[in-house]
């Protein structure tokens, strides 16, 4: 197996940093893994030769093998049911699911066997699987390929969820969920995978902050702003065209879906007074629901307007000729961010 | 292969049909490995003693239609190719190298029949009769599939791999509670086909689809296109063995044919039909093609196959041999081949004008269909946007 | 096929009343509906000659045949998928799902197509099919059998959620169900299917409530408890309880989980100002967040302690000699009364 | 049926095994429908040319120890029966009448292998050595599974059906990369068995288990103990074949054994095992046998089957041929049988006595183990939970 380059040049220098878009960070966590450990196996449909459709996993199946780098049958259930298995054989699988709106194939496995296998056998087994699904709307693609499934994950006990933002999160994060002995959920925001706006220095020698916690991207004190994934650069746009009206609004990057880590939106709230949700996913039984469940109970004497969210609306993903209204985006942001303020 | 003598069968009864004898001749009958071919891809035309009858009626002028028909889809195909390339469309699904499969398969239904396409199927849909430039919205991503299906009998394009191979055992069980299986009256019966690739045959719901189907004895022909790939992934992947020996376990026939062989994949899917609305229940065609474009527009298939293979398929082009075989046996001159490029130049030229004259959707489709009844919550929210937005065009902001 | 005496009495006389079970409200109102409509067709696992395994479908099968009552192959994918085709077809399937536990197989179909077929065909295809879920715990079973998956549908557009909780609803909202045009998941409390104390006069001749509605169904000024299917009895009970220590609490059934008809509920905390949700289900990201997100927006002047929940834990369903602890009980809905009313 | 010569191979290589060769001679090799039968429902021994060289071990004293298994699973298994019926367990699911199947195939697997059993495997994990009180709690619906799954090489009982069988193809997947297959020292090698009913066989998981087991090579042995009911349903709802059959179309060898003899289904299992471990792939066992009893305690067979079923079945009876060979071949005498019997009423008096000395589990097993790693959120509900409790133990209420 021969050593990436890229890497190699890693372990050398002790604070590396790179330029990176946040599909090859993601593409170099995943490498430095599998280099960190063994046991640690990619599979997916089109994840060897292809590298991905998304190209994250560009390379793993040359410098790593056949058998760490799996091209699996075209069947969602299969990925996840055997990746159970090997999990059970001391493996640590990463499957890719290649679309958000392909992961339902793989759904009962992932609620019946990888959620409840370590409470079924009391701890005596453990799943250490990371389940990575490129997630989210904005690329103008055909039905099934923009949508925002992490709120029945995260109703799902007994799993995990994170989603990351930007390049240096996708490099850390990816590698703390392949570390983690129970299973990640891990949602990535496709639409900025290649995003040269969004390439970032990654620092590879630095300690990350830990996996399951929320991170304040900017400090306000008008109203807060709670979002993950793709919306957390639409909310630090808003932040920014709003600076300019002279509104300053604390940005909060969750991170962390399942376990949530509340505490930094609930000092934010009793700061500002005011919350606004945003997700890409339909309101209804979601997680911007539960967001303003615990926010409700925890600041109660301290909103000075309900919790309001902006969301995609309760319907399929439309046609995507008209995604740019079912996307959240700056103005809808700002407008709810009036609302509030004019509560 | 002698196709069994279908049994006169209650219509709808559960226990007339097939009988285990039935079942073993039809398993029999498929035990060579070959793929069928009728027409070579030299042009020549092989007779087969069992499939020959099932093209009694495919004369000259039929076989000019089928030409027709592939050059048509192909150059629709090529137009839709390049209207993505040209950023008029957000993706495409080429079905380069798959015309015969699907013109074979789409000729041999009956306006009865039902279609259920995954989303390949642009032949299918031609031979259905459903307009062409129909079928852009959903590759310009402004619909999500806009003909009328009840009327074409072809449902809407189906992207999660294997669905609508269930749907379709579904609406084929229903054909069969609804007595059209096994009548004397032939012009009563009615079958189902379903189309899916060979990366699909991996899917759990394709052999629930297979399980529903033999059970219930559902007239639902099976119509698997193995164009070799599944995106990069070519048919090892999926399976150790030719895909057309799956229905063997089930206990109905699997046949697999020339995919680029329009008249074998006709007299196929003839026979396969026959079977089913007979009441045999179903059927697997493994029609052995070559996907010879991207899987689509977003696809980059030089990383993961060579050349060669593509050249070597273009010998064995579905198109080509009919026009020698049309041509050897001057069964058509130059004056035909001409209209037939002139009427696909046409085509093409109307395809593109109405994908450039394509209006945008408005904001209230977001919120239309998603139920049939009314719904106040989605109701509001309609009212909501609707509002919003609005305020922007008083505020002359948009 | 041999009209069912049962039914004929109903349609002897006008106003027909039967003291019915939830369970045999529903045969009955399965039964109706079949006879009203031939396109009406039930199907699922042991439907036929056993009745299903709590006997809902009992007698279906000898009286309308095998083609009216299927006893399906072992795939809840295949139950699903291929009653939308048959809905594509015309008919108007009921499809039973075993247990709770054993729907996430066939949970793609539902997603994919059942969920999207409407829109997907701009309405041209309807999809008028109703899904049927004996839900919740309570009854001592082993794993996967005592599960409350509503809000995974919930927040599935395209869906239509309900949820009955007595034997007169049971007959009318099974019906109404079935008559609907959109799809609809009917999760039935099975805890309470045979109970003789939930035994009720179900008029057979009268025109029903709504089926997108909320009820109130016990009047109160201190607080309101809001829940839906078996939760309703618990809260019932302790309104009873509460009212012997002189506080009165308001109880609505919700009935409809998905549209949430929430204007009771709205209407309720103007008056209580405090809001108990209650529902077996885990909390997190559920409907129960979604009730509190929904009722501070709309009462947020009003409340006068924050939305409270008892619910489920963010566990799986525990071994069922401990599921007195996870499911809510009337001593855990009083609590959270007094915590709100200390609040 | 000869076993493929096993071909040596590169632990872990993807293409060394098996050869198209193999695979086309081990389906032919399953060509005969019949039900392998080595001893008859009569006590007879039958010789069979190729699979008795699989019990050349196999002497009175082994057929003896298998005799005990089976009545000792069976007395266990009425004495489950008997203790949900007084109340103590909140359900049993008897494996009455599957003895062989199960005592057959456990004891074809070695300690290095794997299994996954379903829910109804009680003599497999005899067989693995798991003390049969530890089975209770799952029945008693005091815990999921509470064995040590590693060492026992015996996964946690699995309700959902079919969701095993990808597991265990995964295992397998990972015993085949662990280079744990083809070595030519056998006692590197492993294999795992995993366990299914016949109703199993309609769900998608099924189906992709034997596609990823057969495109990966996966050492695993399918074991489908058809008992022809899957609750209510017999297996006419599932397959218009025999089970055994489905194996044909991926490719891998698919045999029907006489479910009730245990020495068949030793005999086949090791053949199929052996096939596992050489590095030929997957093997489907259908152990034909029949399920003597309701489907669990809460199902009431009356309403869907006829009682001359059952009785045909009790001839069939796979203990009382072991016993009738036995004694009648004087391989074993009257104190034998007795201290046989007399060991199954000890341990009918254990699992009682176990039963009822079994402990309420406490609170917070509600929240143990959801998470390895610490999880706030949970940690938080779990703490408000039992101080909420705590309160009423201070109040003297609960
Ligand atoms: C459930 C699901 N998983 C993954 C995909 C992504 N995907 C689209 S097409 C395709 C390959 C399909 O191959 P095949 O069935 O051979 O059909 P072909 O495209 O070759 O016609 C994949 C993996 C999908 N559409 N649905
Ligand atoms: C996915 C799923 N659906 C339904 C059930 C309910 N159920 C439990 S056992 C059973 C029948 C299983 O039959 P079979 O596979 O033949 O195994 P057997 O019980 O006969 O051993 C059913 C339907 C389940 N456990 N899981
Ligand atoms: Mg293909
Ligand atoms: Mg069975």
């Amino acid at each position: 197996m021969a050593a990436p380059v890229i890497s190699r040049a890693a372990e050398q220098s002790p604070s590396a940093t790179q330029k990176l878009t946040i599909g090859k960070a993601l593409n170099l966590g995943l490498r430095t893994a599998m280099e960190n450990d063994p046991k640690v196996i990619v599979m997916g449909e089109d994840v060897g030769k292809l590298g991905g459709v998304f190209r994250i996993t560009d390379g793993l199946q040359k410098d790593f093998g056949e058998h760490r780098v799996l091209d699996t049958p075209l069947a969602e259930s299969g990925i996840i049911g055997t990746a159970v298995g090997l999990a059970i054989r001391g493996y640590r699988p990463v499957c890719e699911i290649q679309f958000d709106g392909f992961i339902f194939p793989g759904f009962d496995q992932i609620v019946s066997q990888v959620a409840k296998v370590h409470f079924r056998s009391e701890g005596r087994l453990r799943m250490p699987m990371v389940i990575r699904v490129p997630f989210g709307g904005g690329i103008g693609a055909v039905e099934h390929h923009s949508e925002s499934p992490e709120s029945y994950f995260a109703h799902t006990a007994g799993l995990r969820v994170v989603s990351c933002s930007n390049a240096v999160d996708a490099y850390w994060m990816l590698q703390q969920a392949i570390q983690c002995e129970d299973p990640v959920l891990f949602f990535e925001p496709k639409r900025y995978y290649h995003s040269g706006a969004l390439r970032a220095e990654v620092d590879t020698a630095v300690t990350p902050a830990p996996l399951f916690s929320s991170q304040v991207l900017r400090t306000g004190n008008s109203a807060t702003l709670v979002a993950y994934g793709p919306s957390v650069k639409v909310c630090l746009d808003a932040a920014a065209a709003a600076d300019e009206d002279g509104t300053s609004l604390e940005v909060i990057d969750l991170r962390t879906l399942s376990p949530l880590d509340l505490g930094p939106v609930f000092e934010s709230v009793r700061k500002t007074g005011r919350l606004i949700a945003v997700s890409e996913a339909p309101a209804n039984s979601s997680l911007t629901s539960e967001i303003a469940m615990r926010v409700q109970q925890e600041c109660f004497y301290s909103l000075e307007a309900p919790v309001l969210r902006v969301t995609g609306f309760d319907t399929p993903y439309p046609p995507t000729k008209l995604e740019e209204h079912f996307l959240p985006d700056l103005d809808r942001v700002l407008h709810a961010v009036d609302r509030a303020l004019a509560w | 292969m002698p196709p069994p003598e279908p049994t006169p069968m209650v219509p709808g009864s559960r226990t007339a049909a097939p009988s285990p004898h039935q079942v073993i001749e039809g398993l029999k009958a498929t035990d060579d490995p070959r793929a069928l071919e009728l027409l070579t891809p030299e042009g020549e035309r092989v007779a087969h003693p069992e499939f020959d009858p099932y093209l009694s009626d495919i004369g000259p002028e039929e076989l000019k239609g089928f030409y027709r028909d592939m050059v048509l889809v192909r150059r629709y195909d090529r137009e839709g190719n390049a209207l993505q390339r040209q950023g008029q469309l957000g993706i495409w699904v080429p079905l380069l190298g798959q015309e015969a499969a699907q013109i074979g398969a789409g000729r041999a239904l009956t306006p009865k029949d039902m279609a259920f396409p995954s989303y390949r199927e642009h032949g299918v849909a031609w031979c259905r009769g459903v307009d062409l430039k129909d079928l852009l919205g959903i590759f310009r991503c402004s619909d999500h599939s806009s003909w009328d299906y009840q009327e074409k009998r072809f449902t809407p394009y189906t992207i999660v791999i294997g669905n609508q191979v269930l749907n379709a055992a579904g609406y084929a069980m229903g054909q069969r509670f609804d007595g059209k299986v096994g009548n004397t009256d032939e012009a009563e019966n009615e079958a189902t086909m379903v189309f899916f690739g060979d990366g699909a045959t991996s899917q759990g719901d394709v052999h629930e689809g297979f399980v529903w189907a033999s059970v219930y004895d559902a007239p639902l022909v099976f119509f698997c296109q193995n164009n070799q790939w599944a995106i990069s992934e070519p048919t090892e992947r999926q399976s150790r063995l030719p895909l057309y020996n799956r229905a063997r376990g089930y206990g109905f026939p699997g046949v697999r044919v020339d995919g680029n062989d329009v008249l074998a994949c006709l007299a196929v899917s003839r026979w396969a039909l026959e079977q089913c609305r007979a009441g045999n229940g179903p059927v697997l065609i493994e029609a052995f093609t070559y996907r010879m474009d991207a899987h689509t527009t977003t696809d980059d298939p030089t990383r993961y196959r060579l050349s060669d293979e593509l050249e070597t398929w273009k010998l064995k082009d579905p198109i080509e041999r009919v026009r020698v075989h049309l041509a050897r046996n001057g069964l058509a001159d130059n004056e035909f081949f001409d209209s037939v490029q002139a009427e696909s130049d046409a085509l093409a030229e109307q395809i593109r004008e109405h994908c450039f004259a394509m209006p945008q959707p408005g904001p209230e489709r977001v919120f239309a269909n998603v139920y049939h009844d009314p719904h106040p919550v989605l109701d509001a929210q309609r009212d909501e946007y609707l509002d919003y937005l609005a305020g922007f065009e008083e505020e002359g902001v948009h």
